[in-house]
């Protein structure tokens, strides 16, 4: 019997069609892989199930009976439950507190010591790790994403709908996730899996199907595909997946960071006596679970924080403590994480965005006047020279998707042939395109000379692109690899867990 | 020392209608409601307690009175933020402005009239604690409530479900609706509720403190409160430091008037408002940049499901 | 300027609270309710709650614009602004209270209402058992300071011994202020309260603390039944009347009119059961001086609070001196600002 | 077949929107308040013909309308720009009253017979004076953190003790019988009026200031930069932006513009310092900026209909004899509608029929 049965969905937001007569059906059991590229409609599309959206038309059915949700309330006492791509998590509350949000049939005086203890059950059941007593806010972003699964599962929700579960999981995380879905698919849970990450799908998934600009592509049972065939059916044509490097060219030192300390928002030494040495023209990679001080470390990088110890210097110049504008007039930029909160300012259009970095400059601004008209032809460049796809250059930014908000800082940041480049994650969420497009803009600058360290949890694209390999843990460096591709998992999970390089190699030899 | 017992029992007498209108905003406020309008419901308190304890003869009519018409007046502000999502400033500001010109308007009947109104009531057995005694419990029994609202809405807030969903909704109104939660009625309600309390707060002006109604008698209490709930951290029990503090400082500079000093009255009058940020920029200095944390953070600004941030 | 037949005659009032204030405004407008019952056909219109700044110069004017051919101006803050708009108005009567300048359509009124002080300090010392009278007083302005005075004047006639402490307000009404500084001046020792402030909450706080009090503006027993002792209050319906008869007549002058306790202006309600005898009968005669014009309040000598001579036995103080006090008499306690 | 009401947030919001839905608006306010008349037992229709014509009957009541909306814009403004940088400045009130007393102080201390040195010495003093008071609430946010909010509105009650204390005190006029006032201001130290008017040339420093601020919001760098810290601090930092200089500077000019404001009154139309010398602008302030979403221009245009609204609402009290808390109810009930009728420029509603779903 079909779980759910989606009907000639439509759903427009203004001019934008996110779905287009959509059918979508998930039985019981299994595990529903649904594919298609930034903006193809799959957040939309679930939304709806889940009664977040209402749709403009269509239908949708649970186990036979017509549907009408107003509210996710609905779909929950429906059985369905869902962790979205941009969790819906409460920053100022603890995770347990935001565990049992709007859960109704618990007492009204809460007990506490039951529900943690439930909690702990449930996170060593699924070997998802999480203290119940931490505030969300101080959570890395992998935690926050185990708490948002959790939170789904403690629901006892029968239709579970992962909205991009493993895109800031780490490898092994990803493992014990997909280990207990597809037990969970036996068990006779209905499951709907979004991901960009075609192996993952390949792997895991009893049926795809692919949506494109809003319209269903079709339905294919995995065992009956191929990656290739389901990246062609996304995108409508051939895809590559490769991508080319060219071989390192060596170039003098350029940015030269000498034994920083740094203390992080809540007060204690996040990154201890911590030196790198980026040359001209080429990718330091940097490996690492997340929450070992990644963050913090780009922000000194780009003077956006203290560094209470040590030196930072970019072609010779001591930048240590200034101010960030003189790490960007020095050619340093920074590609954040957090794109929605940092990078990009969700509620200015997209060319006031574009010139973030470079409104003081001749010839956007002459003297202290802004010339709008420089403004959106650059804007217009950007736009055309990474494919960012808006329909014109006064469009707000909160409403670009993932990819294309991504697209429009990486346009901005690696335009104007910067000398270093801190890019975090630079890939995260997107879809295999624009993935490859960011990893081969990111090789295009190294070729062109840039230093670039790439701070990623994805290590398939820390091999690909890293020219030596740095594993940092607890603030410190582990090592640094100059053969990223020989580098075993094994020793890379030794010292992602705090093992220097230098005991390895004693121990091996 | 019989100073010093005297000013802190003045504290929490001329404390406590600040404070009924600070915890009544921490409600509102908790939910995501950004509420401006405080004077104007303190002022419909307290005219609808005055003139319903004149006409009942019953002071805890009035004040019941006061309750549910300041409860009524702000479901008119909870409209205009929650449903059709307008600028919560300019409402409250708006609400401000129409409190007291209603209250003005109708109040006319009523000046120059006076009730016996609540009467002082010493607590039992614990007014006769040295020194706290005389300060706490040697007071009328809408004092004894306050204290009990206190207790109580710091328990409600952080261990019952609807104070938990309450919260939630102030914080995130996306991922409590998310959650299943139904972000406008907890908002209405919040808004109801609290603006009962504010409302208290006036009737406790008009009811208890002084037993008269006359035009714009809370004389400005109403935007202490707006600050305290800031200073409080919408902590209910800051709160209540935060009022009792104002109210402290202010009997604290009349007496020392009436002992006789050479400073500038004008310089006493400052005292409270001085001293409200002394203590505030020395806590903040002490928190750092987590001062504002338990604020709600999605105050003031309106939810529409289908949008994103 | 001619006459103005009463049907014809439209008059503005310009009051600075509101005239639910219980005080001030309030017995303004009593007065003006006044003119309304004995001059009918006589059309009154009146602004509450103008502010002493710019904002009163229009209201005036468009009370002018609205066919007035008369305004009272009920405070002192309007006066530049009365003369201003005196000025572009010649033809309009304007009679500004309590301030001190004159046009040739600007006239003054007033009521001596340091005279019912003074008595009133007489009941107050003759009372008093701890010798302290408490004060709570809005703003150190020379009419709140000359009520003080004679207050003090009369106390300390009545018993030497008796001081008054002053805590001021700095405002009119906040009837919660009102009622902390009278608890406090109740701490200080106080067992007797005056007032000058408008709303009822420092005589309901001394009858709640059982201490005994001296109303103002108007009878506060309302608000002290038992405790309030006397009040002396304004009663402006006849200066108001006479003035509309001499603007009817065409009789009326630019003239300062300060009209005393004998045209009944002000006078103190009726003493309570406590007042004894020999207290009622003081006061009945200093009254009977003050009405005859055999003597009155600010006659010396007079020491000021350093114990200085400011008037001398025999000398007067002049109505100029009145009006602009600015210091305080022998036995009271408390700072008037000092401008420098 | 049922019918479903579905609410649509406005991708674009038309102009024809944002000009005709404040009207209607208003007008239904004015219906709703109609009733409210009514009750009050006068006729609605008198009742606002009245207003009309005395916010804008003549020239007089015109000139008035302006009187009003100078300081009104120019404290307007000031807030404005505080709130692009999403900096709470409800002081407004507390500069203005700052700005008075550098004025006063400017005349006691500084003073030339000279209208136009007179002129910059009061201009400058007041906008430093009314800009450090403000910049107080700017330093104490960007170095500790401490909430503006509460700095400014505490900081507005110690300015008008501030300004008692002076008044009442070491300023106090001799001359003036011990009232609370300062001796009035020589000739020289007033600002000019149109003649037979009281319009100060207070208007031209208004209307300067809202084209100025107009354009530097449109049209240059610091309008680019305020707009990026109001909408994102996080990201003005990243930007290379001096976030935390920028917010003392922008609460200095923001209380700078509010203490001309204070010159304004004291110097263009009252003359000397006394209790009272202006009515409260602080908090109508913060209205007419968010009515005028922020834009200097529009706010020129909102603080005049807000005037008028006060100087129309005179004549209820003097008219149609109603108390002044009619004016008040008033106005709470047209500021209530004008932000009701803004959901549907924000908003679109439609009708769906069942069978569509
Ligand atoms: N709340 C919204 N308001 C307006 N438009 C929206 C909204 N949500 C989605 N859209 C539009 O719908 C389209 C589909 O968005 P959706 O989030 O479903 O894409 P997606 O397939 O989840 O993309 P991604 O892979 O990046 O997560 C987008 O192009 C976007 O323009
Ligand atoms: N408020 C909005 N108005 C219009 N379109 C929106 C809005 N919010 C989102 N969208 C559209 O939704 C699509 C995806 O939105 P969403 O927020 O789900 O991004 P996403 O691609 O899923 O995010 P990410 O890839 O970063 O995880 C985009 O194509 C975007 O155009
Ligand atoms: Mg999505
Ligand atoms: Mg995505």
């Amino acid at each position: 019997m079909s779980g759910v049965e989606m009907k000639g969905i439509t759903k427009t937001f203004g001019s934008v069609i996110a779905n287009q007569k959509v059918d979508f059906d998930l039985k019981y059991g299994e595990i529903h892989a649904l594919l298609g590229e930034n903006g193809a409609g799959k957040s939309t599309l679930m939304n709806i199930l889940y009664g977040l959206y209402l749709p403009d038309s269509g239908n949708i059915f649970i186990n036979g009976q017509k549907c009408d949700f107003r509210s996710p309330f609905d779909a929950i006492r429906a059985g369905i439950g869902m962790v979205h791509q941009h969790f819906m998590l409460i920053p100022g509350q603890t995770v347990w507190e935001n565990m049992i949000l709007g859960l109704n049939n618990l007492p009204q005086i809460l007990p506490k010591q039951e529900i943690k203890r439930q909690i702990m059950e449930l996170s060593e059941k699924y070997c998802l790790q999480i203290d119940p007593m931490s505030f969300v806010w101080q959570l890395s972003i992998g935690e926050q994403q185990r708490v948002a699964i959790l939170q789904m599962l403690y629901r006892k929700a029968k239709l579970l709908i992962l909205d991009e579960p493993t895109a800031v999981l780490t490898p092994q995380e990803s493992q014990n996730l997909f280990k207990m879905l597809a037990f969970m698919a036996s068990e006779g849970y209905g499951i709907i899996f979004i991901s960009h990450k075609l192996d993952e799908v390949m792997r895991l998934s009893h049926r795809v199907t692919i949506l494109r600009k809003g319209e269903k592509v079709g339905s294919v049972l995995t065992c009956e595909t191929t990656k290739e065939k389901l990246a062609e059916m996304m995108m409508g044509q051939k895809f590559v997946f490769s991508i080319q490097k060219q071989p390192k060219l060596s170039g003098p030192l350029v940015f030269d960071v000498e034994n920083i300390q740094v203390r992080g928002d809540r007060g204690f030494q996040v990154i201890r006596d911590l030196s790198l040495q980026i040359h001209q023209g080429e990718v330091l990679g940097m490996a690492g679970v997340a929450g070992n001080g990644q963050q913090e470390l780009c922000e000194a990088l780009s003077g956006l924080r203290r560094i209470e110890s040590g030196k930072i210097k970019i072609n010779q110049h001591e930048l240590t403590n200034r101010p960030p504008r003189h790490f960007i007039n020095k050619g340093l930029r920074y590609i954040p994480a957090d794109r929605r909160g940092v990078g990009l300012i969700p509620n200015m259009m997209v060319d006031e965005n574009a010139i973030l970095k470079k409104y003081w400059k001749n010839p956007i601004s002459k003297g202290s006047l802004i010339n709008w008209y420089e403004v959106d032809q650059y804007a217009r460049y950007l736009i055309r020279k990474f494919y960012i796809a808006v329909p014109h250059s006064r469009y707000p930014v909160k409403n670009l998707s993932g990819g294309n908000l991504q697209k429009l800082m990486l346009g901005r940041e690696l335009s104007d042939s910067p000398q270093v480049i801190i890019a975090m994650h630079p890939t995260w969420g997107l879809d295999v395109a624009a993935t490859k497009f960011v990893r081969e803009q990111i090789l295009k600058e190294r070729d062109r000379g840039a230093s670039v360290l790439l701070i990623s949890e994805d290590i398939e694209e820390l091999v690909a692109l890293s020219d030596r390999l740095a594993v940092i843990c607890k603030g410190e460096i582990m090592g640094i690899v100059d053969q990223p591709q020989e580098i075993t998992p094994e020793v890379l999970g030794l010292m992602m867990a705090g093992t220097p390089l230098k005991n390895i190699q004693k121990v091996s030899a | 020392m019989e100073m010093v017992v005297s000013i802190l029992a003045a504290a929490v007498r001329s404390g406590t209608p600040i404070l009924f209108a600070t915890l009544g905003e921490i409600i509102i406020e908790k939910s995501g409601i950004l509420n401006l309008g405080l004077e104007g419901i303190m002022l419909i308190g307290a005219l609808t307690g005055f003139s319903v304890s004149l006409v009942s003869g019953n002071p805890w009519l009035g004040i019941m009175a006061a309750f549910i018409l300041g409860a009524l007046i702000t479901l008119i502000h909870g409209f205009i933020s929650i449903t059709l999502r307008g600028n919560q400033v300019v409402s409250g500001l708006a609400m401000t402005i129409f409190g007291t010109g209603v209250s003005s308007l109708m109040g006319k009947a009523f000046i120059g009239k006076t009730i016996p109104g609540l009467l002082k009531t010493p607590f039992p057995v614990l007014n006769r604690i040295p020194f706290v005694g005389p300060i706490f419990f040697n007071h009328d029994l809408l004092v004894y409530f306050s204290f009990f609202l206190v207790i109580f809405l710091s328990w409600f807030l952080i261990s019952t479900r609807i104070g938990l969903n309450l919260r939630a909704v102030g914080d995130s109104p996306r991922a409590a609706d998310a959650m299943g939660l139904n972000i406008n009625r907890i908002r209405y309600l919040a808004v109801a509720i609290g603006g009962g309390i504010v409302a208290i707060g006036g009737a406790y002006l008009s009811v208890a403190y002084n037993k008269m109604w006359t035009e714009s008698m809370t004389a400005g209490r109403g935007w202490i409160a707006v600050a305290l709930v800031i200073f409080a951290i919408w902590n209910p029990t800051r709160a209540a430091l935060g009022a009792y503090l104002f109210g402290g400082v202010e009997a604290f500079q009349l007496r020392l008037q009436a002992t006789g000093t050479s400073i500038p009255t004008p310089l006493l009058l400052m005292l409270p408002y001085l001293l409200t940020v002394c203590v505030l920029i020395f806590i903040s200095i002490g928190k750092g940049k987590g001062i504002l944390f338990g604020a709600p953070a999605s105050l003031g600004q309106p939810y529409f499901r289908e949008e994103s941030e | 300027f001619d006459p103005i037949p009463a049907e014809d005659l439209k008059i503005g009032f310009v009051f600075v609270g509101p005239v639910g204030d219980g005080g001030w405004s309030y017995m303004h407008d009593q007065g003006r309710q006044a003119i309304e019952k004995a001059f009918p056909g006589v059309t009154t219109m009146y602004a509450e709650s103008v502010p002493e700044g710019p904002d009163c110069a229009r209201v005036m004017e468009q009370f002018v614009r609205n066919g007035a051919q008369l305004v009272f101006a009920t405070s002192f803050g309007y006066m530049d602004q009365v003369i201003e708009v005196a000025k572009k108005y010649p033809d309009v009567i304007f009679m500004h209270c309590s301030g001190y300048k004159m046009a040739d359509n600007v006239g003054l009124y007033f009521g001596r209402m340091y005279q019912a002080r003074y008595l009133s300090g007489l009941v107050a010392g003759s009372m008093t058992k701890s010798n302290i009278i408490g004060f709570p007083a809005a703003h150190p302005i020379p009419e709140v300071i000359r009520m003080i005075n004679a207050f003090t004047l009369g106390a300390r006639k009545a018993n030497p011994d008796a001081r008054v402490k002053v805590v001021w307000l700095y405002s009119w009404f906040d009837p919660g202020k009102e009622k902390e500084a009278t608890k406090a001046l109740i701490d200080a020792g106080a067992d007797m309260i005056g007032m000058h402030a408008d709303s009822g909450s420092t005589p309901q706080t001394a009858e709640e603390s059982g201490v005994y009090v001296i109303g103002y503006n108007n009878d506060m027993s309302s608000y002290a039944p038992t405790k309030c002792l006397t009040s002396s209050v304004w009663d402006w319906s006849t200066i108001y009347v006479d003035i509309i008869k001499k603007v009817i007549e065409g009789n009326w002058k630019p003239i300062d009119d300060w009209w005393g306790m004998d045209t009944g202006i002000v006078k103190l309600t009726s003493f309570s059961q406590d007042v004894p005898e020999e207290v009622k009968t003081l006061v009945q005669e200093e009254q009977e001086k003050i009405i005859n014009g055999t003597w009155d309040v600010f006659w010396g000598p007079i020491k000021d609070q350093n114990g200085n001579e400011k008037i001398a036995e025999g000398q007067k103080m002049s109505d100029q001196d009145i009006l602009s006090f600015s210091w305080f008499v022998e036995g009271v306690e408390g700072e008037i600002p000092v401008s420098q | 077949m049922s019918i479903s009401v579905r609410v649509d947030k406005r991708t674009y919001s038309s102009w024809f929107l944002s000009v005709f839905l404040p009207i209607i608006s208003v007008l239904l306010a004015l219906i709703g308040g109609s009733i409210f008349l009514a009750f009050l037992k006068v006729s609605p229709l008198q009742a606002y013909r009245g207003m009309f014509q005395t916010a804008f009957g003549d020239w007089y009541g015109i000139s008035e309308t302006i009187v009003k909306a100078i300081p009104l814009t120019l404290s307007g403004i000031a807030v404005t720009l505080a709130f692009k940088a999403t900096v709470w400045n409800i002081g407004a009130a507390g500069q203005i009253f700052l700005g008075a007393l550098a004025t006063t102080a400017a005349v006691r201390y500084f003073y030339v017979d000279n209208h136009w040195m007179m002129f910059f010495i009061m201009f400058l003093l007041a906008g430093i004076a009314g800009g450090s008071w403000a910049a107080i609430a700017g330093y104490l946010k960007a170095r500790w953190n401490v909430n503006e909010t509460i700095t400014t509105l505490m900081l507005n009650y110690v300015a008008i003790h501030l300004v008692d204390y002076f008044i009442y005190g070491p300023w106090k006029d001799p001359d003036s019988l011990g009232f609370p006032m300062t001796a009035p201001f020589p000739e020289a130290a007033r600002i000019p009026l149109l003649v037979g008017t009281r319009i100060h040339y207070g208007l031209f420093i208004a209307i300067f200031f809202a084209i100025f601020f107009w354009f530097i919001f449109r049209y240059t760098r610091w309008g680019y930069e305020i707009q990026v810290i109001g909408e994102s601090p996080k990201a003005a930092q990243y930007a290379g932006i001096y976030y935390l200089r920028y917010i003392v500077l922008i609460m200095f000019i923001s209380g700078a513009i509010a203490g001309i404001a204070g010159m304004c009154e004291v110097s263009g139309l009252q003359g000397r310092l006394q209790h009272g010398f202006t009515a409260e602008f602080g908090f109508t302030a913060i209205i007419v900026a968010w009515l005028a979403r922020l834009n200097p221009i529009s706010v020129m245009l909102v603080s005049f209909l807000i005037g008028a609204l006060q100087v129309g609402g005179e004549s209820l009290q003097i008219v149609m004899r109603l108390p002044i808390a009619s004016t008040l109810v008033l106005q709470g009930l047209i500021l209530f509608f004008v932000l009701g009728g803004e959901f549907f420029r924000n908003y679109r509603i439609r009708f769906i029929r069942g069978d569509e779903r």
